[in-house]
């Protein structure tokens, strides 16, 4: 079980891909066998770092957004990818309540939800150039004890 | 109206959406009855197993429901 | 409506990633609001031409499959392609019952499947260089009478 896959998904920057591209992280997690709540987490994460890319990276001009996901063990590895505005100050951007803009109801929660749902957070920008987004999430954490009593 | 559901349901026309979120409700009563019947989280693979389906189809599906406490409220009229 | 949709997934050649790519392929296609029918003959076509990537194309080495679909108006439009082995004969490939893999109980109708779920097939190979496999399918054809009776 300790072999690694790997898949790659690019799609248009529509807000109507968000769920398209949940949906295809979920399915691609399936072989580390989450509960309905880790599957979820994922999704929000997953959600959060697209809509950023949606909203803030491209302004919702249509470009593409990159995903790349692996599982090795029982970590899923994600990696959310926009070629566009980037960010000036990351520190800053990833604080609780901070967002750029606040006319459009954004919470400024995104980050922390990312960081919240999921292991480990990294994000990676340059102004003009884009941002990339690193999560890791451990599957089954937790779930030791019984996965043994079980075998 | 019943007659022409029937219809299109026995045509092959229901459309994926309906019948994914159909799926979603039953997902939610088997992992209900799973939590209370293992003490723990059932897992998506298990629930799917449970069901019938495969795990990826259930995955979509869950996705279709939003979220799944919002399956409290009967998809059925 | 008539704006085009597309995404490109590449993933690794391992049989259990054929439900991922269906699935996949069938959240993309969403927007189309296709019935289970409908829905169900992509699958069908998508899992056979993956499954002839994996066994024929890279005959069980892991390697990466691609698949390019596009929405515009109501028609799904797929492509999957293997950097494999590539076919000889195309034509005779596509031949119902032909298979070059008779000792893995393969029927021989993989390319007779994916013509009758979908509106169009293609094939394009080169030994050596691998295989593209184009497909296309309408959404609601024929269904119009009755979604105007039951709206
Ligand atoms: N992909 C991105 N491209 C450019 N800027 C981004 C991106 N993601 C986040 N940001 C910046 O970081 C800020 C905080 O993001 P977030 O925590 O998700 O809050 P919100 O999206 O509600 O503003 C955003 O307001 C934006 O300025
Ligand atoms: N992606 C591919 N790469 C190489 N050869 C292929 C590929 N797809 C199909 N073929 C060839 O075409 C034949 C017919 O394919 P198919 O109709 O799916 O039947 P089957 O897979 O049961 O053999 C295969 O036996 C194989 O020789
Ligand atoms: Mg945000
Ligand atoms: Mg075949």
């Amino acid at each position: 079980m300790e072999h690694t896959n790997e898949m790659q998904l690019i799609f248009d920057s529509r807000s109507s891909n968000e769920s398209f591209a949940r949906v295809t992280v979920a399915a691609f997690m399936t072989s580390l066998n989450p509960t309905v709540e880790e599957v979820s987490d994922v999704k929000t994460a997953v959600s959060e770092a697209v809509t950023n890319a949606i909203i803030h990276g491209y302004e919702n001009e249509i470009h593409n957004i990159h995903i790349r996901a692996r599982t090795e063990g029982r970590t899923l590895y994600l990696e959310i990818e926009d070629e566009g505005k980037g960010i000036e100050d990351v520190k800053q951007a990833m604080e609780p309540l901070f967002t750029t803009k606040p006319e459009l109801d954004r919470s400024g929660m995104g980050f922390s939800f990312m960081e919240a749902f999921m292991d480990s957070l990294e994000v990676m920008s340059a102004p003009g150039k884009g941002t990339t987004v690193k999560m890791e999430k451990t599957i089954g954490k937790g779930r030791r004890l019984w996965t043994t009593q079980s075998l | 109206s019943g007659e022409i559901k029937r219809f299109l349901r026995d045509d092959g026309m229901i459309k994926v959406s309906r019948s994914l979120k159909e799926l979603a409700y039953k997902a939610y009563l088997c992992q209900e009855r799973l939590q209370e019947k293992w003490g723990r989280d059932p897992t998506v693979a298990e629930i799917a197993g449970e069901l019938g389906v495969e795990t990826e189809e259930l995955t979509q599906a869950l996705d279709a429901s939003g979220e799944i406490e919002s399956l409290h409220k009967p998809i059925y009229q």
